[in-house]
């Protein structure tokens, strides 16, 4: 008790915290911090993700003056896909009024999950991240739309039983996974473990280590096993060398499907023509042909305001995976400022505009985007919003959707979900909230 | 004075046959003698003849293949170099094998470390460990209780090295080393350091003093201190030596025991008067260089 | 019990198809071979000045990265060698000039650190120029298999392994034959000795750099073939560290027999015991299988035996 | 002139065997330790309330760069042990904080394994087994995770006995590449999360004392207090909302608050909704308590290496012949350096996921990077010196935050935000080459010649 009288100077400046922040902030702006990896291993992949993601702001600003009047500003932050120097970028813009991170970091993203609520700030991981989080009763702050790996995996087995010809010849077929051995990696292993007992495959996974150069063990375990299908959930430079491999040993190709971290121009080009034929799953469609990014190309780069040398990614997988990003992002300030009225929203409006984020078919085509996703839509207890997956194609020269949207296996996967969220939540002394 | 007239004491050293090999190479071959306590035992010979070697196998750091040594009337072939120390062999080295990172002060207190025992340890080894079953209970306990004493560096420990800090500063009293009791030996001139190691190895209390060729490198000046802190040693508090020096003039002077070795063999062994005299010494190794030197005396 | 000892001996089991086996027993050789091209850098290096360069893992991905970069400019590819030989050995006299003629006498890790700080440079520079992006090498060395009673070989990794088979005898004749091997020789055997029959270090230095920088270029170049030139390639150096530790620091021959010790080392405890473990294993079983070896031999493979003295 | 010697004896041993052989020193230690606990906590805190700096500010510096600085020279002193008092280099060190990080969580989440179980529908049901009660005092977890870590550098610091140098580095990298593998595949250690990542719960020290109290607004116009006690250091506690509470009227104390930002911001006038709110550790606790642990491994270490066991440290670090002459036994010796060194390790793992991730994944987090980036720390610091460990490893946390928030001014001349970063890595790796150049025993000597230099000023004749 007596403790408290010294302690409550304090705690006025803990209040503080949050008064002064926004009051720098010019009224008309609305910040985002960009945490990218320009740098280090995985810099191949983070350059087109991230300027996919500064494009279509950019283009937002100069085509239609920011976000119902409100201009966007940005700041790129590097992580270099570390943890520590995610964290150093989160604490320096949090300042500038985030409302909203893209981690893009396994790593990063469950550093700062505990941290969302308390900082009223908005984690958006449009494809990767922490699974369990898309359970919004436990995860009120965390968004994994529009699907997870999980759900990326149960299509996966879904789209392979199709191959098959029915989920019923999946008994007794072999399939392998080789994964990038990390906790990005081993995400789809208990999801494909259920499924194996459900629908009797048999399933090998082979763990690959950072980087992943020299796979050879790897691929004579596959020599001996011959699995009927291959699951690559690569990263990097791991995911040439397992096309490459693949080949080498005379896999074929169009029965090997990577995860959609492993499905970009950058992992199959540099393989040269072994890649032909491989597929990849994917949550929008391929290529540039797109009103949308031929506006950006017009808007942004003829008129010199792009990023340099930044004109070539556009219409790339992990391009139009950045725009994808940005468009998530915008559509829920959007859906903040109508709810609450206001031009720029705060931390809570933004938690709000994500919940309740409703990206219908029309409103993609009316971004340009027709036929490019699904209509998303996310709900109180479902961050996830229901987004199906796509399987794409290399064919030696660019990537081609050869599915129709595959729906993953919801009834499967939710509870599965459900049930890893409410252990967290027991373990971290959460009382879930209630939606209804 | 002379060395004949002296009273020693009992046998403290008996080498016995001693032969060691590297390889296919015989660095030492049949060699025996004895060191009687509170003598200066010097080894002397020609380069290559096997004597820091003979030294290197009585403080256990080269293990001979044939022969045995008994030290304090106990046998042993095979022994590590730290547990020769613990029996009370000291030694100093032919290039000096100083702790160059430390001071002077530090130098001389590791040769205190032996003596030194954790408080802790201490009450453990008067009172519990011929206590049956406990003493295996409470060993462990002892142990850590000392550690956390050292890391605290309080009460009982402090006072420990206090106790030692003393005894310490004796030896640099003896060796007039005070003025560079906080320089770091690496700066030191090189008859200092090897006054420096002579005291690590006084501040052991050892027993048995191995020098190899503490007198090498140094100027007259400094070889006369050298043999005065020697001497002094021997006679005041009675230290045993074992001396490897190729100053004949110093050897002969101080020596109570000469052993003469070469190729690895003994060919001689008495007092500097009798090895003078020995003519396969003469021969081998005193031979015509020294003979003015010798008549000098 | 049949478990544990199925467990015990499961790489030996895995010969029970023996194509199976033969085809892991060539893998891990020829992989073996790949890491020996990264490892007779750093033996190089430590051999004459005693320096462990961890830079040289970077080294590699520069000069893969200049001339991937050189070839995608459209030079013509022998061009392009001799291009990046030559960025090298310039490369080598600005290091000499810059830090290792600052750095003499200096503790061996000091040394170490100064190439640490080196590699961190020089990944960044050589990235600042050539860009982050994969860039495909192929400087013709063939692609596919083939499959002698029905093992499968690729060319690749034969290329690889004439190559160093190739480049330790230009090695054993640059030491043995040439008038700067030999003085190469004696700097390693002695440096003060050296000196004072008048061998000019710095120009050894220079040499040395340059010689590995070579060296480099070639490893670059097979694993720049397999995986594309990107950041990645610099990490390689960790898989060459067991083989160095195996072989001895200053052993041209120990790298390649300790390269091929752990390779097959490697592949065969991973295909034998990974299942069992979950896998992913090779990396530290290549440096566990080392420091074994290195409890029984401390000098590696081919180092002398030591000798203390006081 | 004020600082120097002249006039300064001691009558005792005792005395003489102090840790400071100038009073100048010993006060200015307790000037800088005044300064840390007391100076920086009250200081910034005056001047976020004065509006001289935001709030946010403050965060940055406690989050991401002081706790961040504590853990590296709570490791880098750890390593110097090993390294520069003991000589023996090791490339192991981030794997051993690894063992402190996940020995802390499971302790903390009492020792979870696994029973799993067929249901009747056939379906696999697995649920988690506590063996002991759950500890959440940092403190009593910290101690664990350095004594768990001890024992497992011992067991690696056992080849030591044969291998030296640079075989012995390489060799530690043995440990590096194996626990960290453990980290990664071993179920049990993350409790068998699908992605092997850990969250530490709940922890608080000094439950019984109150610290904070949260005010609520009722419907009638009256007020209710809520009561926090305990100082919170991770986690967040969930408490209890009172019954038909309305709004929020005021939150004071060691804590934060969901509703800390809602008070403050535009629609602060909203009602509470729900039943529950959450608490979190301010960043001040945190900073405290790290920098006590740090201080008092700091003033361990001092004694340690001033005394009889850092003496035979150094003594196998300069001479291993020599020393084992004088009856130092070298494995005992050695293995003591290694169990103290993880020790510390041990503890600095613990701090860096209690008070700083959070939550992290061991393969990423205890990388071989961190081992690399600690030795840097510790040499360029200077090897066998406490002071240096600090100096290092300030060196190495703040440089890239320094050349970082410098970047804005080069950003504008260059577009391309990769090169920017890449110019970072170059002056970074440059900087350090320039260092071992200037002064290759590192900041400590910089350091002990600036003293040096004091204590002639200004007469230096």
């Amino acid at each position: 008790m007596r403790l408290k009288g010294l302690t409550l100077g304090l705690a006025a400046a803990v209040a503080a915290t949050g008064i002064t922040a926004p009051a720098v902030q010019a009224e008309e702006t609305q910040f985002f911090p960009f945490f990218t990896y320009r740098t280090g291993p995985y810099a191949p992949n983070g350059i087109p993700s991230a300027n996919g993601m500064v494009d279509y702001m950019n283009y937002v600003n100069l085509k239609w003056a920011g976000v119902g009047g409100v201009k966007l500003v940005w700041e790129e932050c590097e992580t270099g896909y570390n943890t520590k120097k995610g964290v150093e970028c989160y604490e320096r813009t949090k300042g500038k009024g985030t409302t909203v991170v893209f981690p893009y970091s396994t790593g990063i993203t469950y550093k700062l999950i505990p941290n969302a609520a308390r900082d009223k700030i908005s984690i958006l991981t449009v494809g990767y991240g922490r699974t369990d989080a898309s359970d919004g009763r436990v995860f009120p702050w965390t968004f994994t739309t529009p699907t997870t790996y999980w759900s990326q995996a149960s299509a996966f087995i879904k789209y392979i039983g199709a191959q098959e010809g029915g989920m019923d010849k999946l008994k007794g077929k072999k399939i392998a996974l080789i994964y990038h051995n990390s906790a990005y990696g081993k995400e789809p292993i208990r999801t494909l473990n259920l499924l194996e007992r459900k629908f009797g495959y048999k399933l090998t996974t082979l763990a690959v280590n950072h980087p992943g150069q020299e796979q050879k063990a790897t691929w004579l375990q596959i020599r001996r096993d011959r699995p009927d299908w291959i699951l690559l959930w690569g990263w990097g430079v791991m995911n040439q060398v397992s096309i490459k491999e693949a080949t080498n040993i005379g896999f074929k190709m169009d029965r090997m499907i990577g995860v959609w971290w492993s499905g970009a121009e950058q992992d199959v080009v540099p393989t040269g023509d072994a890649a032909k034929g491989y597929k990849a799953g994917t949550f929008h469609a391929a290529g540039r042909d797109f009103p949308l990014f031929k506006d950006i190309k017009k808007v942004v780069y003829d008129a010199g305001k792009g990023l340099p040398g930044g004109e070539k990614f556009i219409g790339q997988v992990l391009w139009n995976r950045g725009v994808v990003n940005s468009i998530f992002a915008t559509e829920a300030m959007a859906t903040a400022q109508k709810q609450y009225g206001v031009k720029r929203v705060n931390g809570d409006q933004m938690r709000w505009g994500l919940e309740n984020l409703h990206i219908t078919a029309e409103r993609w085509a009316e971004l340009g985007l027709k036929g490019f996703m699904q209509p998303i839509k996310n709900t109180c207890a479902d961050h996830e919003g229901n987004g199906p997956v796509l399987i794409q194609q290399w064919d030696g020269k660019k990537w081609n959707i050869v599915s129709d949207f595959i729906t993953p296996m919801r009834e499967v996967v939710r509870p599965l979900i459900e049930k890893s969220a409410a252990a967290y939540a027991k373990k971290q002394g959460i009382t879930p909230r209630t939606c209804s | 004075m002379s060395a004949t007239e002296r009273q020693f004491g009992d046998v403290l050293l008996k080498v016995d046959n001693i032969t060691l090999r590297f390889g296919g190479v015989k660095a030492i071959t049949d060699v025996s003698f004895e060191i009687r306590e509170k003598q200066i035992f010097a080894i002397i010979g020609p380069n290559g003849a096997g004597k820091t070697s003979m030294l290197n196998v009585i403080n256990g750091f080269y293990h001979p293949q044939e022969g045995t040594i008994t030290y304090k009337g106990n046998p042993r072939q095979q022994m590590k170099p730290h547990e020769a120390a613990e029996t009370g062999i000291a030694r100093t080295f032919q290039n000096v094998a100083l702790f160059r990172g430390m001071s002077t002060l530090d130098n001389v207190m590791t040769g205190r470390l032996l003596k030194m025992s954790g408080p802790a340890l201490r009450y453990y080894h008067q009172k519990l460990a011929n206590l049956p079953v406990i003493n295996y209970l409470t060993y462990p306990a002892m142990w850590f209780g000392d550690l956390i004493l050292d890391s605290l560096y309080w009460g009982p420990y402090q006072r420990e090295e206090v106790k030692h800090r003393k005894a310490a500063e004796e030896v640099i009293d003896f060796l007039e080393i005070q003025s560079i009791r906080r320089t770091p030996v690496g700066r030191l001139p090189y008859g200092l350091q090897k006054r420096v190691e002579l005291g690590r190895a006084l501040a052991m209390e050892p027993d048995l003093l191995l020098l190899d060729e503490p007198m090498a490198g140094m100027n007259l000046e400094e070889k006369e201190d050298m043999c005065r802190f020697i001497i002094d040693l021997n006679h005041e508090f009675g230290t045993t030596m074992a001396l490897i020096e190729h100053d004949m003039g110093v050897v002969m002077d101080i020596s109570d025991q000469v052993v003469v070795l070469n190729y690895g063999r003994k060919i001689a062994d008495g007092t500097p008067n009798e090895v003078q005299a020995d003519q396969d010494v003469i021969d081998a190794y005193l031979g015509v260089a020294h003979e003015a030197d010798l008549e000098e005396k | 019990m049949g478990e544990i000892l199925e467990f015990i001996f499961a790489p030996i089991l895995i010969f029970e198809s023996w194509r199976f086996g033969m085809e892991v027993v060539i893998s891990g050789l020829l992989a073996g071979v790949m890491y020996s091209l990264v490892a007779l850098g750093f033996v190089l290096i430590y051999k004459a000045s005693g320096m462990f360069n961890f830079a040289q893992g970077v080294l590699v991905l520069f000069a893969a990265l200049n001339l991937a970069g050189f070839i995608g400019l459209g030079v013509p590819i022998p061009l392009a060698i001799i291009l990046t030989i030559g960025i090298m050995i310039l490369f080598a006299i600005v290091v000499e000039y810059l830090i290792l003629r600052h750095l003499v006498n200096q503790e061996q890790i000091i040394l170490f650190m100064a190439t640490i700080g080196l590699a961190f440079f020089l990944s960044a520079f050589g990235e600042t120029i050539w860009g982050s992006e994969v860039k495909k090498l192929d400087v013709g060395i063939p692609q596919g298999r083939f499959e002698p009673f029905g093992i499968q070989i690729q060319y690749l990794e034969l290329t690889a392994g004439a190559v160093a088979a190739a480049l330790v005898i230009c090695l054993a004749i640059f030491f043995n034959k040439t008038k700067i091997g030999r003085a190469l020789r004696a700097v390693a055997d002695d440096h003060q000795a050296a000196l004072s029959v008048g061998i000019n270090l710095r120009t050894i230095w220079i040499i040395v750099w340059a010689v590995s920088g070579i060296v480099a270029l070639v490893a670059g170049t097979m694993w720049g073939a397999k995986s594309g030139v990107q950041f990645s390639l610099s990490e390689i150096a960790l898989k060459a560290l067991p083989v160095l530790i195996l072989g001895g620091f200053e052993s041209i021959p120990g790298a390649i027999i300790g390269g091929l010790i752990i390779g097959l080392g490697e592949k065969l405890a991973e295909v034998g015991w990974g299942p069992y473990v979950g896998g992913a294993i090779e990396d530290w079983f290549a440096y566990i299988l080392a420091m074994v070896f290195l409890v029984f031999r401390p000098q590696g493979l081919f180092g002398e035996k030591i000798i203390e003295r006081v | 002139m004020f600082y120097r010697e002249a006039g300064q004896f001691y009558t005792t041993y005792a005395k003489d065997q102090g840790i400071f052989q100038l009073k100048q020193d010993k006060y200015g230690l307790w000037g800088l330790l005044f300064f840390a606990f007391l100076v920086v906590p009250i200081g910034l805190y005056l001047l976020v309330q004065g509006g001289v700096m935001a709030g946010t500010t403050k965060d940055y510096l406690y989050n991401s760069i002081l706790l961040l600085l504590l853990v590296n020279c709570m490791a880098a002193m750890g390593l110097n042990i090993l390294t520069g008092y003991c000589g023996q280099i090791s490339l192991g060190t981030a794997a051993f904080m690894g063992v402190g990080a996940f020995t802390a969580y499971k302790f903390s989440t009492g020792m979870n394994y696994r029973v799993q179980k067929e249901d009747n529908a056939g379906e696999l049901v697995s649920t988690l087994v506590p063996i002991l009660p759950q500890i959440d005092n940092p403190i009593a977890l910290i101690l664990l995770a350095g004594a768990v870590t001890a024992i497992v550098g011992v067991l690696f610091g056992l080849p030591s006995l044969r291998i030296k140098g640079f075989y012995l580095a390489v060799a530690t990298l043995a440990a590096q590449f194996f626990l960290v593998w453990c980290f990664s595949r071993v179920e049990w250690l993350y409790d068998y999360t699908s992605s092997s990542t850990i969250q530490i719960p709940l922890l608080k020290v000094l439950s019984f004392i109150e610290t904070g109290t949260i005010t609520f607004g009722m419907p009638d116009g009256s007020t209710k207090a809520v009561s926090v006690s305990g100082f919170l250091v991770a986690g967040s506690e969930t408490l209890k909302v009172p019954d038909g509470a309305k709004t929020i009227v005021s939150a004071s104390g060691f804590i934060l608050t969901d509703f800390s930002k809602a008070l403050s911001s535009p629609d602060a006038s909203r009602a509470v909704t729900g039943e529950t709110f959450r608490i979190y550790p301010v960043p001040e606790t945190k900073y405290i308590f790290s920098l006590a642990i740090v201080v008092v491994f700091a003033f361990i270490m001092k004694n340690l290496v001033r005394g009889r066991i850092g003496r035979a440290w150094m003594a196998i670090r300069d001479m291993d012949i020599a020393a084992q002459l004088i009856g130092i036994r070298p494995l005992a010796t050695k293995l003591l350096a290694f169990a103290v060194s993880s020790f510390f390790c041990g503890v600095a793992g613990a701090m860096l996921l209690i008070f700083y991730l959070g939550a992290l994944e061991g393969a990423e987090a205890f990388n071989i990077n961190e081992s690399f980036s600690i030795l840097f720390m510790v040499i360029i610091g200077g090897l066998g010196s406490i002071t240096g460990s600090f100096l290092g490893a300030a060196f190495i946390t703040l440089t890239p935050i320094i050349l970082i928030n410098v970047q804005p001014a080069i950003s504008d001349v260059f577009q391309d935000k990769a090169l920017v970063e890449h110019i970072q890595f170059m002056v970074f790796g440059a900087l350090i080459i320039l260092f071992l150049i200037m002064e290759p025993l590192g900041l400590s000597r910089l350091w002990q010649i600036a003293k040096e230099k004091l204590r002639q000023w200004p007469f230096p004749y």
